[in-house]
């Protein structure tokens, strides 16, 4: 049998599939279909320090091989958090990551703070890249500036590991990676949704209720691959593939481009099931290719 | 009651109108309890034009043959994609999704459905009647085409039927109908439609005290509440349709009590 | 009969529908299939001051909806077209527009100031966004000052219609197209490629020759949509939108974003009659919708 | 010559060997005249895993029954949608493309061809037949079901077989066979497979100082000279292989001189 643990700086994964934020609820969703401890990791649902309510319907329209949202980070808040959806997560024997989002930088302390006080949350992923939040979100993934000063704050009072999640809508994608980390993450997850937008030429008007959303599957595969590629060659962090996988084959594009582990996003509303098909078919490749370990692939194009 | 995902079968095509066809399909395995008003997540096979699967409720259950059917409206390349299929064709479902019609009500109960709408009602119609009540059927559409599966309905519900052109039933919209003038001596109403109709249901229903659940329909990208696209406003706030859902008691949504929404919405059934 | 045509500053187009650089050819590669008259214009493919053999092959990966090319530019040099290529296009009864690419300031300046003497050229397209070529292309196009600079340049020497094309890989592509308007642009035109990538899993190296290359099709058109409307409410010039356009609903997206005109790309390869497929399409929307002109639909959401 | 675009009609699907189907398609209207080579950019219907056309080379021409038929590897999702069409779908074409193999040759000529290389080689068999000439025919493949339409080309050829497990013809590469140590006989050989096997024909022609023509595979976008991106280095540079290939002549052909390369190359049949 082929080896598929991983490692994230910290975090010793089973395998490197896990579920991308917002795509996989907090698991339970999907625990009809598939086994959930079969997972590398969960990367639950956003939560900001206070209750929000996300935008107004409808908050998604289809696109050619792929899907806009504009959900807008509709969560219970970091207190319901805690107290209620915290249990039910550490039954899931595998690791769970929270998503930490933000309109401030005190916001986003608040929630980092919190969640290093939950073992069985061993790490979380910096959300600095929203794109369906008025203020805040993305505004600190495509900026140097604000992108080092909202990591460094994090830092100081998260001492596990620490994901920070890049935005695509940005020239160099490379200037933000080496801004977050010198600002002290420990991994890099990229790509969040490309910024959109749907128009329903009959009703003429914007098919979201906020005119733009972010665009993901299958379609922006080949930009997060490229923004993959060239983090992992720039930044000495280990990096989180993200974007469009839907099947084994994606995913050992996004090792050979240089990343460590995978999420699986949008693939996850098409087929349920995808995660386990995924590790399956990673599996049957490193056979057929006669490799031992996931890692030898690692950016080894 | 757990969700399966099913390579479906499809046994049969048909199609009671010429926008409309009823798949009905065998399951690779015992089919698990379905409550009507539920749905299914069906994805479009090889379609370039549907990424997403495709919501529809489910329009019939049958537990001795081991088969489900849809009814399913032609309005875009998903549908039509769909309606094109022969026979032997897999079609892979997810399913029973949601939350159904309230079964613990006394009777009579008034069903009324409007275009695709009509779909669940089938369903919800036979398990009523199964379960002792008498059941009332208001069906509605643009006009006598619209009106599919009626010999259906009529095996297990007394069928009112009107169209806005007049070319079957009475004319004029679904709340235009007599039995509405009737409406104090139902205990419910299940309505399932175009929003407009139903919010037209709502209000006629609110103003003869008689209590009204609708099944919405809603654009869905996973249908099971894992990525809280599908949400309408209740007075809870923000709530999946897919899993709080399709089926709301009327009281519970936000905005549907204005009698001029109604009166802008009324006439798009 | 509803009224196609409209205006881009001094081009009066007889309807909104051009082929974009790159995807056309000269137009005669198309004769077989369409009446190029028919066209509201055709944007050639790229010319630069010296003749250019491209990359090497392959240049070309196919994704989901989508397409790679890394084509860099081949074309026989601007002394080769002034010969041998324009004479051809004097006989094609639309406007042709030269797409002006370079490596340096001096290439486009050149480029632009011979194409200003040709009488059937009636615009150029100032190409700051290619992302297959080493030096320039894309490095213009993803700077505020650069695309300034070059745009003012080109603007001095260049007294017909001046469209400028932006490059869709960067944070804020309002500030490009403010700063290609102050340097003197009449109308723009965007998206170009989104820098991407591809790898065959199998072989495990890139598909492409020079690893990234330029994401065209379906799969962008609701990034090219975002960006158009957010440049034509911030700018007061005339938009040309471009990006995954395959029919008649697809370009009144963009109409409704607006874009004045729009260009087909990718859409040729697979349908070569889709540009009057496009035309005939839009009038039969007026007509449904009781619109007069085509005028009347440009941002209107 | 002009080209066209039709919505073909396939008339038959044959599968002559487990990966290969034929498909004998009708014209809506009278065919164009094709010449031996030249090809086709079919597109893939509805399929949501090919977004571009594919390029098949013409395989035959029945101008009286106004078909053209193509023969194809089944190699990824593609291919494999096209086989598995049903009589009576519609395959929308654009042909004829390309510029195809030099026909006014000395004889006796020599027709290699490997894989899916053997599609082309038919209709240029049974073109040199129709003008008198002895057409010398070698197929090759990795076992015997890679030997498809053999009985077609025996109708029109001298046919030689050669398979590298030996299950059917002599045992090895195509250059291996015994007819090729009469190559020196031959006024011209065209080649059409992998171009592993295109360079060692073409290696193997030069030092028997025999002219080799050979046909290209490669990514083709558009098919018709616009997108610039199927680009084979020849002498004079950068050239697209769908306009002004996919024949060439291999004295032409940059790079395809050095032994180094064929060996590296060779065994990719
Ligand atoms: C819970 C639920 C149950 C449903 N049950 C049925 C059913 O039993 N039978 C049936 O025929 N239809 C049903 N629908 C609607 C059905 O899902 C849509 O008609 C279908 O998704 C359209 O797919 P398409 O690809 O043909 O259309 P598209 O090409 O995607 O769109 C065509 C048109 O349909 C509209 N549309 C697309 N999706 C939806 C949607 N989900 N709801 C409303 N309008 C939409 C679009 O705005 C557009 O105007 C149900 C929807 C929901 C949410
Ligand atoms: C001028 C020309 C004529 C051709 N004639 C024939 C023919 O008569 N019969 C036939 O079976 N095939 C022919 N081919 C090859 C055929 O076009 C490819 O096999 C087909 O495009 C693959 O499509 P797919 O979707 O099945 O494969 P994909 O899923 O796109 O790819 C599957 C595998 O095939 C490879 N591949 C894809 N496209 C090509 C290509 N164009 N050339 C080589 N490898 C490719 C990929 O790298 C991959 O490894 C021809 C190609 C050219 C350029
Ligand atoms: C409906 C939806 C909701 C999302 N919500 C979040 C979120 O809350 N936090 C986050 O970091 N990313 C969120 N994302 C982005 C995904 O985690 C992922 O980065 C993106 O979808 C690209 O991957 P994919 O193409 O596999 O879907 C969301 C995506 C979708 C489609
Ligand atoms: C094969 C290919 C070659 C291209 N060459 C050029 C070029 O020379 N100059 C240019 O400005 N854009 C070029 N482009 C970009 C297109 O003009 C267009 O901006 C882009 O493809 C997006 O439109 P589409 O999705 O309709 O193809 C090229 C695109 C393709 C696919
Ligand atoms: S459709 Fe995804 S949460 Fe309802
Ligand atoms: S395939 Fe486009 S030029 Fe040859």
């Amino acid at each position: 049998m082929p080896d598929l643990s991983t490692t994230l700086h910290q975090l010793s994964l089973k395998n490197p599939v896990m579920t991308a934020s917002g795509t996989f609820g907090y698991g339970k969703e999907f625990s009809d279909f598939i086994d959930l401890a079969s997972l590398g990791g969960i990367i639950v649902k956003a939560t900001t320090s206070e209750p929000r309510e996300g935008n107004p319907y409808p908050r998604m329209a289809e696109t050619a091989s792929g899907m806009l949202n504009s959900v807008g980070l509709q969560n219970k808040g970091l207190d319901y958090f805690v107290k209620h959806i915290y249990p039910e997560l550490q039954q899931i024997n595998t690791h769970i990551i929270a998503n930490v989002s933000g309109s401030t930088i005190e916001g986003y302390v608040e929630v980092a703070e919190k969640m290093a006080g939950l073992d069985h949350i061993t790490a979380i992923e910096l959300n600095i890249s929203c794109p369906n939040v008025k203020q805040g979100g993305m505004a600190f993934g495509t900026s140097v500036t604000s992108a080092l000063e909202v990591t460094r704050a994090v830092r100081k009072v998260y001492p596990k590991t620490l994901i920070v999640k890049l935005s695509p809508n940005v020239t160099s994608i490379v200037d933000i990676a080496r801004a977050v980390a010198d600002g002290g993450a420990d991994v890099l997850s990229l790509i969040n949704t490309l910024l959109a937008m749907a128009i329903d030429a009959e009703k003429r008007r914007p098919v979201l209720s906020t005119v733009t959303g972010g665009l993901s599957g299958p379609a922006v595969k080949p930009v997060a691959l490229r923004m993959v590629w060239q983090v992992s060659k720039a930044v000495k962090l280990p990096v989180i593939g993200i974007g469009g996988i839907c099947n084994a084959t994606d995913a050992i594009e996004f090792f050979l481009a240089g990343a460590s582990a995978i999420q699986v996003g949008t693939a996850n509303f098409i087929n349920p099931r995808v995660t386990t098909d995924i590790i399956k078919g990673i599996e049957d490749y490193l056979l057929r290719h006669n490799l031992q370990t996931v890692r030898e692939l690692v950016g080894s194009i | 009651m757990s969700k399966v995902i099913h390579d479906l079968i499809i046994l049969e095509n048909r199609q009671p109108g010429p926008e409309y066809h009823v798949l009905v399909c065998k399951a690779p395995e015992t089919l698990p309890v379905c409550y009507p008003g539920q749905f299914a997540e069906v994805a479009v096979p090889s379609s370039t034009h549907a990424f997403l699967r495709r919501p529809f409720s489910i329009h019939n259950v049958d537990y001795q043959n081991n088969t489900i059917s849809f009814l399913i409206k032609m309005v875009g390349q998903g549908t039509r994609t769909l309606g094109q299929l022969p026979t032997g064709t897999v079609l892979n479902a997810i399913y029973p999704l949601g939350k159904g019609f309230s079964l613990n009500q006394a009777e009579p109960v008034l069903l009324v459905g409007g275009g695709c709408g009509i779909a669940p009602l089938l369903f919800l119609a036979k398990t009523l009647k199964l379960n002792g009540y008498t059941v009332h059927c208001l069906l509605g559409g643009r006009s006598a085409d619209d009106l599919v599966e009626i010999p259906e309905f009529r095996e297990t519900a007394e069928v009112y039927l009107t169209t806005e052109d007049g070319t079957q039933g009475e004319k004029g919209f679904v709340t235009q109908h007599s039995i509405f003038r009737e409406l104090a001596g139902f205990t419910r109403v299940f309505a399932c439609g175009p929003e407009g109709m139903l919010r037209a249901v709502a209000l006629a229903s609110r103003a003869a005290g008689v209590s009204c659940e609708v099944s919405l329909e809603n654009n869905m990208a996973c249908g099971i509440g894992a990525c809280l696209c599908c949400v309408v406003e209740t007075r809870k706030g923000n709530r999946c349709v897919c899993t709080e859902g399709p089926v709301f008691n009327v009281l519970d949504l936000k905005g549907w009590e204005s009698p001029q929404e109604v009166a802008d919405n009324c006439p798009v059934i």
